[in-house]
């Protein structure tokens, strides 16, 4: 159920369908199966791709002999390393890491003198049929010799350790410096130090990567592919050698990201593959190629140093991390900058230093996911402050009370929190809401309760520079076009850009087309990441039916003779504000527009906040345009003897600025707060000695319907976002608090700590056997 | 997925003389939903596969001589609807969390038999009941005690020109005066709340005499490289007054009993000790069902 | 591996096609234009792939093509369309039960065989009837919703 | 109705099909061998959109039984190129830029292949007669002559290299 509230309306427009939990528009299509996935397209005398993967996670590879099955009858193309000389998947964001790019950044496309995780590619088979391409790949003969090779980042910072990638394994490494944190430790009541972990885990969309490309008659390499990110088509022309004009992705319907379709998936093994046959070529991984082969979330060790006086106040928090990159580097400094300038949470703190490494190691390479570094933060921060209440024998709630940031306290980086910083409000409503604690079901049985403050950006890194364009145009029959880059994952971002629209323009949603996610023929809006597309192409849509409107609000007033202001726009009519007798159709001062050559569209580009690079002595500056912030509250069941445990309720609070439509933006926090649950309790991609033992989803379990509590969704508007109409990003928050508050529960119900995720039954038996 | 042949034997004969004719690459195929994971995964290379589907003398259950008769082909679906399996709440218990309800319409009992995973679900709630298992090839028909099938992981006693045909358990009623009243219990313990596979199952049947357990079977899955039964664990019960003693000694033996593995999902001390804890609430939860 | 003609009735048409015996019913579906059905693991963990063959949902990456001959098969589509949506398509939408929408075939056909047998199901039936078909999105919580409310819609007319 | 298998010989390539007999050239071409070239105007013959070589002969597939054609040679537009380079035909039409929409482009080649194949130095009145059967909607016909006659012209110069240098 969703609770709805708005304290702080005021300030904001009268509003018809902003604010209304209404369908969806992709939604028909979804539930009646007509919606096309990236798999779903086929075409005319298309080829199928598979992948040949590494069965070693450190090896030099002697030998690749595919000439069995090249000659196997079906197969067209049988390509390998030596096909394709120098081409390299850049994994660093090009052009914005500034200075010079670190050696060994960018990963192989096929790997050609050596391994470096098991899964690694080696070379692509395509052919007439899927079995044919399944069956060339075990004729394809590769020849192995072990090379040294190092699992855990603790090790692989060792001197000495085997090099993953050159020039040394510490792949990305920030420091930050606010205040002087060893003088503040001194004067400290207390000191409570504590480790925590958190584990490898899969985005596990239900749709496995997928792709279908051709090269069309003038050369252009067309890619219809599952992707969060349009813009790939310039990192996938500079790897295959193309003009940047000469790739062409043509985004679909994305099922699920989470951060998984953020990086190149199938695109340049499909777009290589038809290259070279000149025929289309389709691409889609197994489950156990997604698990074993694409990215993971970074499994972190992070270290809270905390010195606090008696009455619970922060003096001054050291915290070192450290993140397994796995084989390559990809997204990983960013990954570690959002856990390190998150590091000690939406508290204020005056003297911190965070150090913190991500490091790279045989084991599968790790990327963005949902949350982006900040939710494994979180996970150590929120579980730290119930330690030093607990070290203080004062309530959780307490400390977390006389320590809340507000507005115009500063993040280790210095940068100062702005609009409405509500973190005591979500608290005390997240946890008012589960209500009175039922009596234990049975003498094994203990209740816990836990909860999780969390502060989580939305918007991209302010030195990116980050921009969105979108196209809003009005067609003669009064139905509105929209064009605009943005892929949509399943969060509602194309829903969102309607709904903006409909409003602005008076239109009925449903009167309301989106073309999207399409690199060469809707303006590029930028990626479906670090929870932006609401903020930015939300804008830019926004500004771009605004100016719409003002020229169409201009006719009007010439017609009916009153102020430009006076205008208004609802039901496909317009009318002046204070006299309903003045009205005309839309589609009437359409025409007239059209007649009188006015423009009836508009693009338009959003800018976000432009900010400096970081300080590089101390990290100080600003990152991210603005937060988001809330709380989760739990309430567990424990058995005592087995450490089994079940969630029974769980209460989330959000301030989301606005809910443009709050039945999207509960679908999110549902859907994001059920993934924390997973990530807390069952979810855990198991690499030991580099050998995925959790392949398939008889492994890697996700929550299923069985396993998510009562639920109460809270919904805050303080109207002080970034977004059109004042909302702020829900995409990743959703999630981040999940894990601590139930880590929290479970801590309160069995009286000790299980510092590492997820909290297996054995693990919590274990913590509970220490306790006694 | 691999290449294969698929007759589809209309008559129990047909279906018969078709493995007796082939050699060891041929396999039966029941509802599928194992067989088709291993044939993408190959650990299974049939060069044919006879299913099962169209025999109708695989199907059916009924009710007679004192036994229940379960077809190879009853479902798992069947199981929990069929009126005829009320009496066996253990068997009743598994089938509830076997997998989910999707594989539970297509899965069937000879399947799960057949597979012998040491987890299998239905496994452990049918030793507990002391099911007999039906044999059957071209030239004979054998009935042997299911506790006497599981060789080892995934081996039975089951020959390549063999099928399981059928299952038979022994039905007792509550109300009979001759016979003593009944009970059985069934738990999974899995990490997660649905379609899980075992950490431990734990299944009992109890046969209660006054304030005695006049009989009783304790039967273990995911605990050893077959599903077994905990015999010496029983002993301690057997003939004995109902008691919390009885019962916590009961439940130890039987964690000694088992050789649990360390996997993926958890450890061999953790598996022992929660087969203490699941035989003893098992038990008590029979007993509470009289 | 000799192909066979097969005879699949899939929403009320019949399709003859020639398949190989290792043909999974998944595929055969997908092939002949059935994209509403949704591959996700291929082995049953996931339930994306969910049709009601003769009545029972079931995994159809689990079936053997061969063995669905002549028999009635329903994939989501069959239960309507944005012209006509079935009360549970409806639900869906009005309750924004489906997000990246992968799952929701599957899902709607359980629902579906769980209201065939339950028109008026216990949170406890819904939930285990559900408990195959995974969804990483929603939190399953707008699903919950969506069934409740079309069981009532249904039961209702 | 029994499907017949037959064997043919398509663009260099042996071919096994299996056909009605009720099915056209034209449509296995291009629903089974994904030869989308040649194309469909009519149906009926009367604008050559369909042309292909069988057996040598410039041939209308859409009036053609495919259950005919075991045992034939046929040449579609996907064919022509060798190895990577242009016919002559095709050369001199990308010269002439002899094309608009593109839609007769194929059959216009393939007339003006089986031409050269007849007569290597057509008259343009040899080639305006030869062209007859095949419409063409954009273009006026004025490129495609020019192209059809630079074609032989090119075709000689091709099979005399030292002449052309």
């Amino acid at each position: 159920m969703i609770q709805f509230d708005q304290p702080n309306i005021a300030n904001l427009p009268e509003l018809r369908q902003i604010g209304k939990p209404l369908p969806r528009i992709d939604a028909m299509g979804k539930v009646t199966g007509a919606t096309q996935y990236a798999a779903d397209y086929t075409m005319p005398n298309m080829l199928h791709a598979q992948v040949l993967r590494a069965k070693h996670a450190s090896a030099q590879i002697l030998r690749v002999d595919v000439s069995k099955a090249r000659a196997l009858p079906g197969v067209v193309a049988v390509l390998t390393a030596d096909d394709l000389p120098g081409a390299q998947v850049a994994t660093d964001i090009p052009g914005v890491t500034g200075t010079s790019k670190r050696a060994g950044t960018d990963a192989p496309i096929l790997a050609r003198d050596r391994v470096r995780f098991m899964g690694e590619a080696l070379a692509i088979v395509a052919a007439e049929e899927l079995a044919i391409a399944e069956r060339a790949l075990d004729l394809i003969e590769v020849d192995y010799e072990p090379y040294p090779a190092v699992f855990t980042p603790e090790e692989a910072m060792q001197p000495g350790a085997p090099i993953v990638t050159e020039p040394d394994n510490i792949v990305a490494r920030w420091r930050i410096v606010k205040g002087d944190a060893d003088a503040a430790l001194r004067d400290a009541d207390v000191i409570v130090e504590r480790t925590y972990k958190t584990q490898f885990i899969d985005h596990a969309y239900l749709e496995p990567e997928a792709g279908i490309a051709w090269v069309d008659e003038n050369g252009t390499l067309t890619i219809r592919v599952s992707t969060q990110v349009v813009e790939h088509f310039r990192s996938i022309a500079a790897a295959l050698q193309l003009p940047q004009n000469k790739v062409h992705i043509m985004g679909t319907l994305v099922g699920g990201g989470f951060g998984g379709k953020e990086d190149i998936t199938v695109e340049l093994f499909i777009g290589l593959a038809a290259l070279k046959t000149r025929r289309p070529v389709k691409m889609v991984y197994s489950r156990e190629e997604s698990i074993l082969a694409h990215c993971k979330r970074h499994p972190f060790t992070i270290t809270h140093k905390t010195g606090v006086t008696h009455s619970g106040r922060i003096l001054a928090s050291q915290v070192n991390l450290i993140a397994d990159s796995g084989a390559y580097v990809y997204l990983s400094p960013y990954v570690l900058l959002y856990a390190a300038s998150s590091a000690v949470g939406p508290y204020k703190v005056n003297h911190v230093t965070v150090n913190a490494y991500a490091v790279a190691t045989n084991n599968t390479f790790t990327s963005a996911f949902r949350g982006f570094g900040a939710a494994q933060a979180c996970v150590a921060y929120e579980q730290h402050m119930d330690e030093i209440a607990q070290a203080l024998h004062l309530d959780p709630r307490q400390v977390r009370r006389v320590n809340y940031a507000q507005a115009g306290d500063t993040t280790p980086n210095g940068q100062a929190f702005r609009g409405a910083v509500w973190l005591e409000e979500c608290a005390q409503r997240a946890w008012d809401a589960l209500g009175e604690t039922p009596p234990p079901s049975a003498p094994n049985i203990k209740i816990g309760r836990g909860l999780a403050s969390y502060m989580q950006s939305y918007g991209r890194i302010t030195w990116f520079h980050d921009t969105s364009q979108a196209w809003v145009g009005l067609e003669m029959d009064g139905s509105i076009v929209i064009r605009c880059g943005v892929p949509d994952i399943g969060g509602g971002q194309i829903n969102t850009l309607a709904q903006i629209s409909a409003e602005v323009l008076g239109v009925p949603l449903e009167r309301v087309t989106v073309y999207s996610t399409d690199s060469a023929l809707t303006p590029l809006a930028g990626t479906t990441t670090a929870t932006r597309q609401m903020y930015m192409s939300g804008n830019a849509t926004y500004q771009a039916a605004m100016a719409v409107r003002k020229t169409l609000a201009e006719r009007a007033s010439q017609h009916f003779e009153c102020e430009p202001a006076e205008i208004d726009f609802a039901d496909s009519a317009v009318f002046v504000k204070s006299d309903a007798s003045q009205k005309m159709p839309l589609t009437q001062l359409i025409a007239m527009c059209a007649a009188e050559g006015l423009p009836r569209a508009n693009l338009s580009l959003f800018k976000a906040p432009f900010t400096e690079k970081l300080d590089p002595d101390n990290a100080q500056g600003d990152i991210w345009p603005d937060y988001t912030f809330g709380a989760q509250a739990v309430q567990v069941a424990v058995d005592l003897e087995t450490g089994e445990v079940r969630v029974l309720k769980s209460a989330a609070c959000h301030d989301v600025g606005r809910a443009l439509n709050p039945a999207a933006v509960a679908g999110q926090i549902e859907g994001g707060a059920t993934q924390g649950l997973g990530y807390a309790l069952m979810e855990d991609v198991q690499i030991v000695n580099g050998v995925t033992l959790t392949p398939s989803f008889a492994e890697y379990l996700l929550p299923t319907a069985r396993d998510v509590p009562e639920t109460k969704t809270i919904i805050l508007e303080s109207g002080t976002g970034l977004g059109p109409f004042g909302a702020k990003g829900i995409g990743e928050p959703a999630l981040t608090p999940m894990a601590p508050a139930i880590a929290n529960a479970v801590a309160n119900a069995i009286g000790a700590r299980v510092p590492q995720l997820p909290l297996t039954p054995e693990r919590v038996l274990a913590a509970i056997d220490s306790a006694r | 997925m691999r290449e294969f042949d698929l007759l589809q034997p209309k008559t129990l004969n047909d279906a018969l003389e078709a493995l007796a004719q082939n050699n060891a690459t041929i396999r039966p195929l029941g509802g599928g939903t194992d067989m088709l994971v291993d044939l993408r995964a190959r650990r299974v290379q049939p060069d044919t596969l006879v299913a099962l589907q169209g025999v109708n003398e695989l199907r059916g259950v009924t009710r007679a001589n004192g036994h229940l008769h379960v077809g190879a082909s009853t479902t798992i679906a069947e199981i929990l609807k069929n009126p005829l399996f009320a009496p066996f709440n253990a068997l009743r218990q598994a089938a509830s969390v076997f997998a989910n309800p999707m594989i539970r319409n297509s899965a069937t009992i000879a399947g799960n038999i057949g597979s012998a995973s040491p987890a299998g679900d239905m496994l452990p709630p049918l030793l507990a009941l002391n099911a007999q298992i039906e044999l059957v090839s071209r030239n004979e028909t054998r009935v042997m005690p299911l506790s006497e099938f599981f060789l080892g992981p995934r081996k039975t006693a089951k020959r390549a020109d063999e099928l399981i045909s059928s299952i038979q358990l022994l039905v007792t009623s509550n109300q009979s005066p001759v016979s003593n009243p009944q009970s059985s219990a069934f738990y999974k313990l899995g990490l997660r709340q649905a379609d899980a596979i075992s950490l431990v199952s734990v299944a009992v049947w109890l046969e209660r005499d006054g304030e005695k357990i006049r009989d009783v079977r304790i039967a273990l899955g995911a605990v050893a490289p077959r599903p077994m039964r905990a015999t010496r664990a029983e002993e301690i019960l057997r003939g004995q007054i109902f008691s919390e003693t009885n019962l916590k000694e009961s439940a130890r033996i039987a964690s000694t009993e088992c050789s649990p593995i360390s996997d993926l999902r958890a450890s061999a001390d953790y598996r022992r000790r929660m087969i203490a804890v699941y035989v003893r609430r098992m038990i008590e939860q029979a007993w509470q069902h009289f | 591996m000799t192909p066979k003609l097969v005879k699949l009735n899939v929403n009320g048409r019949a399709h003859h096609t020639a398949l190989a015996p290792n043909t999974t019913l998944l595929h055969a579906l997908r092939d002949l234009g059935y994209t509403d059905v949704k591959s996700g693991c291929e082995k049953g963990d996931c339930g994306a792939c969910g049709v009601i063959v003769n009545g029972a949902v079931v995994n159809s990456c689990l079936l053997l093509a061969w063995l669905a001959d002549n028999q009635e098969i329903i994939t989501v589509a069959g239960l309507g369309a944005a012209a006509k949506p079935h009360p549970l398509q409806q639900a869906f939408v009005d309750f924004g039960a489906a997000q990246c929408g992968f799952c929701t075939p599957g899902m709607i056909m359980s629902a579906k065989a769980l209201l065939d047998e339950y028109p008026h199901p216990t949170d406890e039936q819904m939930r285990e009837a559900l408990s195959g078909n995974l969804c990483r999105c929603t939190g399953y919580t707008r699903i919950f919703e969506a069934v409740q409310n079309a069981a009532h819609e249904i039961t209702s007319d | 109705m029994h499907k017949k298998t037959i064997h043919l010989t398509l663009n260099g390539e042996a071919r096994e099909w299996s056909v009605y007999p009720n099915e056209l050239l034209l449509n296995v071409l291009r629903e089974q061998e994904y030869l989308t070239g040649t194309k469909y105007g009519c149906g009926i013959g009367e604008c050559g959109a369909c042309t292909l070589h069988l057996d040598g002969a410039p041939t209308l597939s859409c009036l053609t039984l495919a259950i005919a054609c075991d045992g034939a040679d046929i040449l579609t537009i996907e064919g022509l190129a060798r190895d990577g380079k242009l016919d002559a035909t095709q050369q001199a039409f990308l010269e002439h830029s002899a094309f608009q929409c593109g839609f007769c482009t194929s059959d216009m080649i393939m007339m003006t292949r089986a031409l050269l194949n007849e007569n290597a130095q057509p008259s343009e009145a040899q080639v305006r007669d030869y062209l007859r059967g095949n419409l063409c909607r954009c273009t006026g016909y004025a490129s495609i002559v020019r192209a059809a006659l630079d074609a032989a012209a090119l075709e000689k110069q091709r099979a005399e290299p030292s002449a052309a240098s």
